[in-house]
């Protein structure tokens, strides 16, 4: 499956629509204006981006704590989410989530997870009413390398095979769960775990923009054809610390000097585009600016938008009262 | 209408709910039973038999058997319920939450305030819980003060075949996740169920029995045991309210409040460990805010904080009876 | 002596247990932190730094990072601690305890009694708990009455570095499974710490404050506000008591009935949910066993039914403060 | 490592012992003299003999529901056992946890489990304690094919290989959980689920006692070597229902007649021992007998003990205090 030039073009909108959002929380963060701690999604573009391109609006994909990237390649708006991550009531979610927590079911996009492992079985969910209901849909769940090993994970390969659910299992490995190495901490083979339960696996480049599309391509052809759920691991890199607050020190400065230059997948992409000649140099810069723009403006109103109202904290525990009870 | 086991009633409500609403589902481990083997196809009906018949009514796509993985197929029933199914997922045991609560406590039931009140959690976890079957530590817990103390749950907890059959139906409508403990010990009594469908509403608590001299709090099995005793106490002449809440959370405070005002003397009855109990619950509803009406201290009558033992000499002696509740009505009349 | 944060507080009571017995080790997600990379190999001490420098002093023997696979590493603590190690078990968030409970609360709590008491299983899990820092939902929750109502657990609430140190020794020697909840908001609090090491009993409530008026009892983070609540009230002349339980289970029963027949009224704050929890358990106690020394309803400070939201004008309102308290305080005594 | 002709005997008699000890728990259990539930291990005693005599007295065992089998075989005795069943004073665990809650720590037998999926991560400790401590012992998850698939499983598969932890997890595959097929439940294969974490794994013959012992003792000696974990995914057979209650309709009568005549892992060893010429008919004979009058003095004695005394209901729930508080 290869992509048209406007397809093109248009990832390389997102992605660098999600670089230029993360950069700017990270200002934010910085600035103590993010109330909470963020996880940012830089490094990782060519991931969420590739992998949504193949879905379609009716698709779900379930996210994790990292999910500002996964969030605006699914469409979910960037002004309410940057006002959600500062905290405020035009927020994606009225201020109640922050950053760990945006959601926004009318894109398909079920939820970042602050539990690691928590969103493979939502996952199967998703999938198993897709198949119930007939909808042609399919579910994506992303998960990092640390998310591989928890219990939660591997039950949902399970199941999955069992009940043959149209779910695609992403794996983010950006080598790292926090500040320890997943060639500690994953034991073994990805791609083989996920054969040990029968089902179909990859190893794909995450920083190929074109590699993760046309493998997830493939898995979405096949899941939507009843053929079943797939896994895919895709290598990619984180750019900051774990998490606003993290200074990072368990990665060698000549480690990060080398991925932040050799391995960027957003330079990679502008690379190849104008190389190939499928997009000129021109329109790139033209589409930087116009996306530093709209994040600007959205930093901007964020920042000026009211704190929730305190009258709101008991409202939307239930659907069935007004208030917790 | 006709007398039916409180089993038979929560399996007329699947059937009644499934066949109403196409959207509903049932999962869990050995729902049916059998699947994947060269025997009988739906051999067992969940542990205790209530989900029998489901499959040949309504097939293998909205019937499913599961692995043994509470966490991929609770979270499953979350995620299905978010996207517009209405799953009823079963673990078989509620101590088996122990291996799966993530999905519900900070998934299922936080979805909606988490993401600004747009999502819905349409699931119910069925669960079979409780002590008197001897089935020890591991699968004899109440536990539902854990759910209770988790906002964003609805948990609710029949003592009857009616309330049985209308709860569960109430819980597979509601738009909320719920938490449906049966009691094991229950599921073999009969009582009348109506044949048509029908909802109770949650947070109204069921008047057991009228009397003015205490109000009797209880759930699921505790109530029967509260009635034994209010009957003793009658043939004394002494007559107590026996008052079953139904639902834990919501909880229909403004009857038990009414009620502590009619009486001035609480007892509550409790299955669950005593430590941040239902008992524990009540009782500081009621000190807080109907201080003023009570003649006397409030009576928990619960099990030690123990495990649940094994052997019969001790079970009995953990589990509260109509015993323990006679001495606690007489103790709270004492006071003056 | 010398003041301390009580980050340092924890740190230094680890370092006197693993120096003291080689049985003690220290595993959980980047307890060290680093492991793996090729930068500095004790990169985080833990999430909030509170295991920092272990790793240089006893080596990766015995103080290991881990895979994020809560229940594969809380259970080998329980495993470890029935054979002869004395684990000190890091979950980073007490929130995560749903990807993990039945280790703690099938396993673990109920081995003693499950074995007819011939196991010890001397285990200390350690996590961070309470709202405050903007975490959200999934990362602020308090859920020490989980553990509260799980016979078997013991459970430690600490509010001064100085307790911090001697309830963490106090854990660590204990032969029971110890739930040891740090509140992440008092991490940077200083007080004066002893330099040597020394246990503070479980079971001891710290009396911080006496007052003949009211008793208002709290934990952890709201021990410092009920303090605030009563240091505004002696401007005014109204002198409360503050009593700080330290433990939730074993409670010093005794104590707080001591001093609800010493004042009459009585104020619960609790961060933790309200329904099920910490005051709802004391309220009920003192209901029970000191109701003829009440002079007025016993009131409970607490956050409301609801998950914990993020923005801080949000959270700030979930939160009891010191005028909320006040203003129980006030309504306590206005019954007369 | 071949076994000698004193082995044999021993594991003929350990294996003839759990047979005979099931068979009289199944009369006192329609009989109705068993207070609980009860899941018989009759059917697969190769797997926990064999298990077991690979391992030393200082070597630790993880059990499962279905424990009698592993708690003989580690040498627990069965008439406290035969007592524990029947809700007795005199049982092994004084009457408190029953059928479900063996356990002897004297005999490295650190419990049955009534949670499936609960054992490995024990398994983990007790091996980290080996490891810690320097102890040379090893440790022994038992699970069924039905626990294979809880996250637990999978997560100490991945701790056990981070940890290079002395542990071996044996999977015994009845083909069963409680009524559901493992072909429907369990995906793929579960020796390569083990090789997906890098775990030295087999496939056993489960109803071969030869096998079952030679492949655990050559785990054993890895593990014992510091070479890490091992999986061995043993097929074996379960002659009951899942649990005393169960009429196991779910199995068709023809495979179930195939299972007992011809799967049989006891009368293939007395064939085995008796044709090699290794044993005599005579001894076994002789075994038997004995055997029977074992455990019928076990049940005679179980059956006059007392109830426990309701005064013991809250002891031992902690160690620091009398009574539960
Ligand atoms: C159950 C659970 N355990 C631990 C954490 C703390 N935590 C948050 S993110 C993280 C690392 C996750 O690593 P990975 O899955 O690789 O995702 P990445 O951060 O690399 O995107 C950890 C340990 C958590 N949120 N939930
Ligand atoms: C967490 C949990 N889920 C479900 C059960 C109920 N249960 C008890 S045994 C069993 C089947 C286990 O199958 P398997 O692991 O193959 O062991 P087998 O019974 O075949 O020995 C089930 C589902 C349980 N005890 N614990
Ligand atoms: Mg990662
Ligand atoms: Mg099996």
């Amino acid at each position: 499956m290869q992509m048209s030039r406007e397809d093109l073009e248009r990832a390389y909108r997102t992605m660098r629509t999600i670089r230029a959002f993360e950069t700017n929380v990270h200002v934010e963060a910085q600035a103590g204006r993010v109330p909470g701690s963020t996880h940012l999604y830089a490094g990782q573009e060519a991931v969420a981006t590739g992998v949504c391109m193949a879905l379609g609006n009716g698709d779900h994909i379930v996210s994790t704590h990292r999910g500002h990237g996964h969030s605006i390649a699914k469409g979910c708006e960037v002004g309410p989410m940057m006002a959600e991550i500062l905290g405020k009531e035009s927020g994606t979610c009225k201020g109640k989530g922050g950053s760990m927590h945006i959601a926004d079911l009318n894109v398909g996009m079920l939820g970042a997870n602050g539990i690691v492992g928590g969103g493979p079985p939502l996952a199967c969910g998703a999938a198993l009413t897709a198949k119930t209901l007939k909808t042609g849909s399919v579910a994506v769940a992303f998960s990092g390398d640390g998310a591989v090993n928890q219990g939660t994970t591997a039950e949902s390969l399970n199941l999955a095979m069992v009940w043959n659910l149209p779910v695609i299992f992403v794996i983010e490995d950006n080598g790292w769960g926090e500040a320890t190495s997943s060639e500690f901490a994953t034991a073994g083979d990805i791609v083989m775990r996920a054969q040990g339960y029968g089902m179909a696996a990859e190893l794909v480049d995450g920083l190929s923009l074109s590699n993760v599309y046309e493998s997830t391509s493939a898995a979405v052809t096949r899941a939507r054809a009843g053929e079943g759920p797939s896994l895919l691991h895709m290598k990619t890199e984180r750019f900051y610390g774990h998490f606003n607050g993290d200074v990072d020190t368990y990665r060698s400065e000549e480690s990060k000097r080398v991925q932040r230059h050799e391995r960027d997948c957003l330079t990679r992409l502008r690379a190849t585009l104008i190389k190939s000649g499928l997009i000129e140099e021109g329109t790139l810069d033209a589409i930087d600016a116009e996306v530093e723009d709209a994040i600007d403006a959205a930093v901007k109103a964020a920042r000026a938008a009211n704190e929730p109202d305190p009258a709101t904290l008991e409202t939307d525990v239930y659907v069935s009262y007004a208030e917790g009870n | 209408m006709g007398r039916k086991s409180f089993r038979a009633a929560l399996n007329e409500a699947l059937h009644q709910e499934m066949k109403a609403d196409p959207r509903v589902v049932v999962f869990g481990e050995d729902v049916t039973g059998g699947t994947g083997g060269d025997g009988e196809q739906d051999a067992w009906g969940g542990a205790f038999g209530v989900t029998k018949g489901l499959l040949g009514a309504y097939g293998r796509e909205r019937v499913l058997d599961t692995p043994i993985t509470e966490s991929a197929f609770v979270g499953a029933a979350a995620g299905a319920a978010l996207t517009g199914l209405r799953p009823v997922v079963e673990i078989m045991f509620v101590d088996f939450i122990g291996v799966c609560l993530d999905q519900v406590m900070n998934q299922a039931a936080k979805f909606r305030y988490m993401f600004g009140g747009k999502t819905r959690c349409p699931m119910v976890l069925r669960a079979t819980f409780g002590a008197g079957a001897r089935s020890a530590s591991q699968h004899s817990q109440a536990l539902y003060p854990i759910f209770t103390h988790i906002p964003g749950l609805k948990v609710v907890i029949p003592s009857t075949p009616s309330d049985a059959k209308g709860l569960l139906i109430e819980a597979i409508r509601d738009d909320d996740p719920v938490v449906f403990l049966e009691h094991k010990m229950l599921y073999d009594e009969q009582g009348e169920v109506a044949d048509q469908s029908y909802a109770v509403p949650f947070g109204e608590a069921r008047i057991v029995r009228e009397g003015p001299d205490a109000a009797i709090f209880a759930y699921g099995r505790m109530v029967g045991r509260a009635e034994a005793a209010a009957a003793k106490l009658a043939e004394e002449g002494i007559n107590v309210s026996v008052i079953d809440p139904r639902t834990t959370s919501p909880l229909d405070t403004e009857t038990i409040l009414e009620f502590t005002e009619e009486t001035g003397r609480v007892i509550i009855v409790d299955e669950a460990s005593p430590r941040c109990g239902m008992a524990a619950d009540i009782s500081s509803i009621v000190a807080e805010q109907a201080f003023g009406a009570l003649r006397a201290p409030i009576l928990k009558v619960t099990p030690p904080h123990t495990p649940v033992p094994y052997a019969p000499s001790l079970e009995d002696a953990y589990l509260p009876d109509a015993a323990r509740i006679v001495d606690a009505v007489r103790r709270s009349l004492a006071h003056r």
